[in-house]
């Protein structure tokens, strides 16, 4: 290591061979991740007309039976089919985390993007602003904000979306004051362009690829958060979600002795999706990050 | 009897892209209380050389030949032997004084770290010799020092503290890389002339590393110079710069600073750049930048040879030019 | 001094902002009387509450202007008066200062985990870099980063307390060490993930560390590998740790809701829950302002923390 | 400052009425639902006993029902003094009994504070406690009551009949808590002063069972100087005083209340020094303390805390499986509930067999009527048609074919509401839901627990979850049903009036004798069963457990020396209670 000084400067100077394409250097565990993400959306969106037990049907099984042929998760305390039910709760977990990104993006990244190009007295106070809402406990924010204006997808979706606009903006507005200073912006700007041309067509373009890898992340963070929500008993009106399967089979002992199943199913695939959700955004992030490095 | 001896020593780093010889062939000796001087451009496997002896090469490195240091084989030491070999017998100062201190440790406790775990002194023992060394090294106002952070000091100052570090258990050899490199014009004098008397003083042994011959020219009992990882020329002192025989050492002699040139003035005496080290050496490494070049120097390794009549002196070059020179002017005077 | 002075302004700012935010959300989005007084604010419960809807209007300064209700409920605040519970009429102050040490405790104690075990642990594996144990380490802690904290406490729950039976199934606070012993699966619970996190920073920085000047030198000085890594390598490398420490004390209390929920832990967490089922109000926007300045003052506390880590920076610079 | 007192003392009894109606849902944790026994409910007085007789189940083979009995008669040493540490189930906002609705664990501590007037003994039979005599007029619409000499209060204060006419007219004024109460006695001069020991009762008709009034939180009377200190400052509703047997010396609200022992108390002083109660509303660990050795005594009603303390070998158990039922209300007075072919299709399509599967789990009975075998009142042919899903198809086509617009795909649209966040009630919704999906469009609401009591109160709902209490005497219960409570704000939840079943309470008030009034009450539930009032649940089972090193459980008697029952719904008596080997 010491002695890199040393060799680097004569290793790098072989010309690279031609790069592979980004689908190879995103790798074998990018894909696998996304074919798994894709799997769960694919479930989560055709629950419906699959064949599946309906999630509500009660004593499909035995109180808390094991897996086995036809129950492939077991069942529940309430006799539920718990891979029907970890489907169905997939329904909730994304469109809440998929929706959460969404207000996220849309609020944060405008005025991420609008206070970066713009600077002055606006920029200044969406900082202040990025900085009071990372102040704010998230977690609470989002309660507080739940319980007043009601226990239903949109209302969730906004308060965590809410959470969502600091960090998205705050990387919006670093992306963009880095773009600003670039010539292509400097030239457009010199032509005569509009600001809301140069935003759309220059700024914009540059400074989704690293939030695509943010949209990934701040999923993962919004579905954990959705689950959390649910497990404390206050997300979707009664609604099936993971935070609530997970808390409805794990917070009794007896549940945990005689069928602990039922909690580490919905665990399993909350933990791999969450963890496909970050893998894959770190890989995206990873590559065009050295893209970015070598422009 | 050589206090430390070096032979055919040999560094190769495994990389992705192939094993790289960074160090080919390396022999060389130093006496107790003598100076060596080794000399080089960048890139030319002095400081790897030095970093292979000290134990600080990575893992990747792969070392053949043998050092031997008194009864000691450096490459192969005991467990036991090695907790108190580097910092007692032999310690490094290094390039960069501005990088070689802990930015977040106080200078006293640098200094006393090394001493501490050694020799077992007591806090306060360990201290009135860190007051010592520091006055060694002629710092002035040595107890306020101790307290104080490497950023407060200037560049010269930290190379002293450096120093004295370095000498905190009397080492029998002190190997300083290019410990002037990175100082302003003006104190790399001092530093070197600290370093000289030092060594006097301790009669201890000194490795110094540089790409200046000037800088070893009244400081060493000898010189190795290297190039692509080789030696090319190996003398005494007197012998180098009263008989050079080797192309390289002679551009290196052209390059030495001038003390009348403007400060600023930037030497790139040797035209092209050195040698790519990945490829398996084939060819004497200073050919492609040799004048004297030819199909043979570009097709073999030229061998170490002695000039004749010198015990000391060896060069590695199908065309000595002091030998080349003598045998013309022998024949022109035939 | 000047950076302290503007993080202070910049403190007592974010504290305001959100204070209003909080207090405004409640008035603004809830129904104070309501919450207030229950059932019987529904103008149908008849003719003999009318007279208590009046008082309990004149008595919350319903009528006043938002922003004078929320100057007098600063004030108030400023003066360590909380208000009294709408739930059972007892001081929110109490209520809050009986509840909140535990839950410090629990942060105390999580973090304190999550340090001893993520330091040797990132240590280990920067001075193995790229090796396979480093390897095995980056997947492992990938995967800690990536299951939340709701079903961690049921994973750990059912591990250590049901199925090995190791840890007790409650919260005990007899003795100081039942407390401990009691808190750690809790405690743990939350520690994962800030493991995983520092573990993470911690070993990328010293691997860049590890490559410094002074690393070479320390080990030219024959110091043995722990020493250096301990001793010189460590404290350099905390930035990016430190800097994400201030950070993660919010996820810290987010995890905490969770966690004194399920674990049965009556800290402020659990009361908060409570409250907000209960809509009562005082207690939590008490709750909510106290987070937010421990927040708020652990990040301020962060800042201070780099001219320690670093003698370079300066705090005036 | 006057407004802001009156203010904070309604507050204090709004939100311990919303505790009290919140246990009615079974909202907590701690909730209903769970609760209740089939099986272990055979007693020795099963066909006589009254409401509160209470059997015991030891869990080891030598212990059976009289098992504390026993224990104490012959082999047990009783130490005098120390203490035990019971676990409760709820905690109370107030323990202030004028302005708050206890629940059976306030209840419990507050017994032991106040005494009651009057004590109901194991047959269900009152005796006099405070209260020396009671005298009715011939029609029983109007009630002399002599006080005991001697009473004071823990505060040195002298109980006369002044005294407890304050305490009694502070309750009737109190607007939410006496709303069950107040039906019974006249509007204009409910209580009266006849001399310095004696004051009058003046009911609203004829009533024989009056005096059972006050073996509830009515009977219970406060010093008149704390009443008058708490009018200043609420705080004193944590610090009530009365003339009990123990007073208390230590409360935190949440934590812990210490108990000790009354030096001025009238009667036979308490064995034990102090008591500690500990509010658990976690089921789950109140049981673990008590197994643990850290509680002497818990109650509760949770399925499994019973299940788990019913395997436990070196405890005392009873249950008590007699009061509280879990219930469906049905709104009479909105659509579609006001249609009764629709409450006739609901309770047809209940799942009880499912309820009693995956709920109850063998916990408690289920239930037919507000009365169950432990009870006199239980009339076994009495039988509520549910769990027969194919009564419901006819019901619900015809009545979609009369008021489609309350119908969507032939289906009834119902709204279904419950408090929470509880697991249990989501438990039960989920079996609701599934049975009903083929008759009704259900849509299920989990509201917090004060707004859920607010729409019930208020009939702002279709269906909810409630829990019932049972009363000591079941007239004190029939202002959940009767005409008279339907307003605004209702008590009669279910807002269902019948006037042929109004005429019958009537009926039965005007007589002391039981089987008189048995057959009257057979009628009642008739009724109450044929006008759908409720979906009628589970009995809820109220289990109290005991370590081994408590006895006296059972051996509390009135001053009279009847036997009183060892628990009625969760609650012991105290003073008898000692420590043993």
């Amino acid at each position: 290591m010491a002695n890199a000084q040393t060799t680097s400067p004569l290793l790098d100077e072989a010309p690279a061979p031609n790069p592979p394409s980004i689908a190879k250097q995103l790798g074998l565990g990018f894909w696998l991740s996304v074919g798994f993400l894709l799997t769960i959306v694919f479930l989560a969106v055709f629950a419906p007309i699959l064949p599946l037990e309906d999630p509500n049907k009660v004593a499909v099984g035995s109180k808390l039976e094991g897996p086995r042929a036809g129950l492939w998760f077991g069942a529940d305390s309430t006799g539920r089919d718990v891979f029907s039910l970890t489907i169905w709760g997939a329904r909730i977990s994304l469109l809440v985390g998929f929706l959460a990104i969404l207000i996220g993006f849309l609020v944060g990244g405008t005025l991420g993007i609008l206070s970066g190009y713009f600077r002055g007295w606006f920029d200044k106070i969406v900082s202040f602003a990025f900085v009071t809402l990372l102040s704010f406990p998230a977690l609470i924010l989002a309660i507080l904000i739940t319980t007043l204006l009601g226990r239903t997808v949109f209302w969730i979706s906004f308060s965590l979306g809410i959470l969502a606009i600091a960090p998205v903006g705050r990387l919006a507005r670093a992306q963009t004051l880095v773009f600003a200073e670039r010539d292509f912006v400097t030239a457009a700007r010199i032509l005569g362009a509009k600001d809301s041309r140069i935003i759309v067509k220059e700024l914009l373009p540059n400074v989704v690829i690293p939030m695509s890898a943010l949209a990934l992340l701040g999923m993962g963070i919004a579905i954990v958060a959705e689950g959390t929500l649910a497990f404390l008993g206050i997300s979707v009106n009664g609604g099936l979600s993971w935070g609530k399967q997970i808390l409805e089979a794990g917070s009794s002992v007896r549940n945990l002795q005689d069928g602990p199943h039922a909690a580490l199913f919905p665990i399993g695939v909350v933990f791999l999706t969450v963890l496909c959700l970050n893998y894959a955004g770190d890989r995206i992030r990873e590559v065009f990050d050295a893209k970015e490095l070598a422009l | 009897m050589a206090l430390l001896e070096v032979n055919e020593l040999a560094v190769t780093f495994n990389t992705p892209k192939g094993p790289v010889y960074a160090v080919s062939d390396v022999s060389f000796a130093v006496d107790k209380g003598q100076a060596l001087g080794i000399v080089g451009e960048s890139g030319s496997g002095k400081s790897v050389t030095v970093k292979s002896l000290m134990g600080l090469l990575p893992r990747t490195a792969k070392i053949d030949g043998s050092a031997q240091y008194e009864d000691v084989d450096v490459f192969n030491m005991s467990k036991d032997r090695r907790k108190h070999f580097y910092g007692v017998d032999i310690a490094m100062v290094f390039q960069n004084p501005m990088t070689s201190l802990n930015p977040v440790k106080r200078i006293g406790e640098q200094l006393m770290e090394g001493m501490r775990f050694h020799r077992g002194l007591s806090r306060d023992a360990a201290k009135s010799r860190a007051i010592e060394l520091l006055d060694l090294v002629r710092i002035p106002d040595p107890t306020k020092r101790l307290s104080q952070y490497p950023h407060e000091l200037s560049g010269g100052m930290r190379q002293r503290v450096v120093i004295a570090m370095a000498l905190a258990n009397d080492p029998a050899l002190l190997i300083a890389d290019e410990p002037t490199t990175a100082l302003d014009v003006t104190v790399q004098r001092d530093i070197l002339d600290l370093l000289d008397s030092l060594r006097r003083e301790l009669d201890m042994a000194l490795i110094l590393i540089t790409h200046d011959l000037g800088v070893v020219r009244d400081r060493t009992d000898s010189i190795a110079v290297m190039y692509g990882g080789r030696v090319m020329e190996t003398a005494t002192t007197e012998e180098v710069f009263a008989d050079t025989e080797h192309p390289y050492t002679q551009a290196l002699q052209r390059a030495i600073p001038d003390m009348s040139m403007p400060r600023g003035t930037r030497l790139d005496p040797i035209p092209g750049s050195p040698p790519d080290l990945a490829i398996t050496p084939v060819s004497c490494p200073f050919a492609p930048r040799c004048t004297f070049a030819t199909d043979e120097c570009r097709t073999s390794i030229p061998p170490l040879s002695a000039v004749p009549g010198s015990e000391t002196h060896r060069y590695a070059c199908f065309h000595p030019q002091g030998l080349v020179a003598a045998a013309s002017t022998v024949g022109g005077e035939a | 001094m000047k950076f302290i002075a503007t993080r202070i302004v910049q403190m007592v700012l974010v504290v305001l902002a959100v204070t209003l935010l909080a207090f405004g959300a409640m008035n603004f989005l809830g129904d104070p009387l309501f919450n207030i007084l229950g059932p019987i604010a529904n103008e149908d419960a008849g003719p003999e509450f009318a007279e208590v809807r009046a008082e309990a209007r004149a008595e919350y300064h319903l009528d006043d202007p938002f922003i004078v209700r929320y100057g007098r409920w600063l004030g108030d605040m400023a003066t360590g008066d909380f208000g009294r519970s709408f739930k059972n009429q007892t001081q929110v102050s109490t209520e809050i200062s009986n509840r909140l040490p535990i839950t410090l405790i629990l942060m105390v104690y999580a973090q304190v985990l999550s340090v001893l075990i993520s330091i040797p642990w990132a240590l280990w594996t920067a001075s193995r870099a790229y090796r396979l144990p480093d390897k095995v380490s980056t997947v492992v802690s990938f995967g800690m980063l990536g299951v939340p904290v709701f079903a961690l406490v049921v994973l750990l729950f059912w591990l250590g307390a049901v199925r090995w039976e190791i840890f007790p199934t409650r919260y005990d606070d007899e003795t100081i060490g039942a407390r401990l012993y009691s808190m750690f699966l809790p405690a743990l619970s939350l520690a994962i993930p800030l493991i995983a996190t520092y573990q993470r920073l911690l070993r990328t920085d010293l691997i860049s560390t590890l490559q410094e000047d002074f690393i070479a030198v320390a080990r030219a000085k024959g110091l043995p590998q722990w020493r250096i890594l301990f001793r010189h390598a460590l404290r350099p490398s905390l930035f990016s740790m430190l800097t994400v420490f201030g950070i993660q004390t919010g996820a810290l209390i987010g995890g905490s809701l969770v966690v004194e929920s399920y674990f049965g832990i009556p800290g402020i967490g659990a009361a908060v829950i409570e409250a907000i089922i209960r809509d009562d109000f005082p207690v939590v926007l008490a709750v909510v302002v106290i987070i937010t300045v421990i927040f708020v003052v652990v990040n301020f506390i962060v800042d201070l923390l780099y001219s320690f880590l670093d003698p370079r920076v300066r705090l005036d610079g | 400052m006057l407004a802001t007192n009156r203010l904070r003392r309604l507050l204090a009894v709004l939100f311990a009425f919303a505790l009290l109606a919140g246990a009615c849902s079974g909202g907590d944790s701690s909730d209903s639902s769970e609760t209740g026994t089939s099986d272990t409910a055979e007693t020795d007085s099963d066909d006589s006993s009254e409401a509160d007789d209470a059997p015991t189940e030891g869990a080891d083979t030598s212990a059976d029902g009289s098992d504390a009995v026993t224990a104490e008669d012959e082999t047990v040493e009783v130490i005098e003094g120390g203490t035990i540490r019971i676990g409760l189930q709820t905690e109370a906002g107030s323990l202030n009994p004028t302005n708050t609705g206890l629940n059976r664990g306030p209840i419990m501590l507050a017994t032991a504070v106040f005494d009651t007037l009057v004590v109901v003994d194991k047959d269900g039979q009152w005796h006099n406690n405070l209260s020396e005599s009671w005298t009715p007029n011939d029609d029983f619409s109007s009630w002399d009551v002599t006080m005991r000499e001697g009473i004071v209060f823990s505060d040195g204060a002298t109980m006369d009949a002044a005294a407890v006419v304050k305490t009694i007219e502070a309750f009737l004024a109190d607007p939410l808590t006496s709303l069950v109460f107040k039906p019974a006695f006249s509007p204009e001069t409910p209580v009266e002063l006849v001399d310095d020991m004696t004051f009058r009762l003046n009911a609203s008709g004829p009533n024989a069972a009056l005096p059972y009034y006050f073996a509830e939180q009515l009977g219970m009377i406060g010093s008149p100087a704390w009443l008058d200190a708490r009018d200043e400052n609420p705080e004193l509703d944590q610090m009530p005083i009365g003339a009990g047997p123990y007073m208390i010396a230590e409360r935190v609200q949440d934590q812990k209340t210490v108990l000790e022992r009354n030096p001025n108390y009238w009667g036979e002083p308490g064995n034990l020094d102090t008591i500690e109660f500990y509010p658990i509303s976690q089921d789950s660990t109140r049981t673990d303390q008590f197994l643990a050795g850290d509680l002497e005594i818990i109650h509760g009603t949770d399925a499994e805390s019973i299940l788990r303390l019913r395997e436990e070998g070196d405890i005392t158990r009873i249950e008590d499986n007699s009061g509280e039922e879990f219930m469906l209300l049905m709104n009479a007075q909105v659509p579609p509930f006001d249609d009764i072919r629709v409450r006739e299709a609901a309770t047809a399509a209940f799942p009880k067999a499912q309820y009693a599967d995956f709920i109850d789990e063998g916990t408690a009975l289920e239930a037919d009527s507000l009365f169950s075998v432990d009870t006199p009142w239980n009339v076994p042919a009495i039988q509520q048609v549910d769990d027969q899903p194919e009564l419901a198809g006819p019901l619900v086509a015809s009545y979609c074919a009369d008021v489609p617009d309350q119908c969507t795909d032939g289906k009834v649209n119902i709204e279904y509401q419950h408090d929470g966040p509880s697991l249990a009630l989501d438990r039960i919704a989920t079996l609701v839901g599934d049975a009903y999906s083929e008759f009704f469009n259900i849509e299920v609401q989990v509201i917090p627990n004060d707004q859920h009591i607010n729409e019930v109160i208020f009939g702002q709902y279709q269906m909810a979850t409630w829990r019932y209490h049972g009363f000591s005497d079941p007239d004190v219960d029939t202002a959940f049903f009767t005409c008279s409570t339907i307003g605004a704000l209702s008590i009669n939840w279910s807002r269902n009036c019948n006037e042929e079943r109004d005429a019958l309470i009537a009926q039965q008030r005007a007589t002391e004798d039981f089987d008189e009034r048995y057959a009257i009450w057979t009628q009642i539930q008739e009724n109450l069963r044929d006008s759908f009032q409720y979906i009628t649940v589970s009995h809820t089972n109220w289990m109290v457990s005991s370590s081994t090193s408590v006895g006296g459980v059972c051996d509390a008697t009135a001053p009279d020396g009847a036997e009183l029952p060892c628990q009625t719904r969760g609650v012991i008596w105290l003073p008898q209670l000692f420590l043993t080997n």
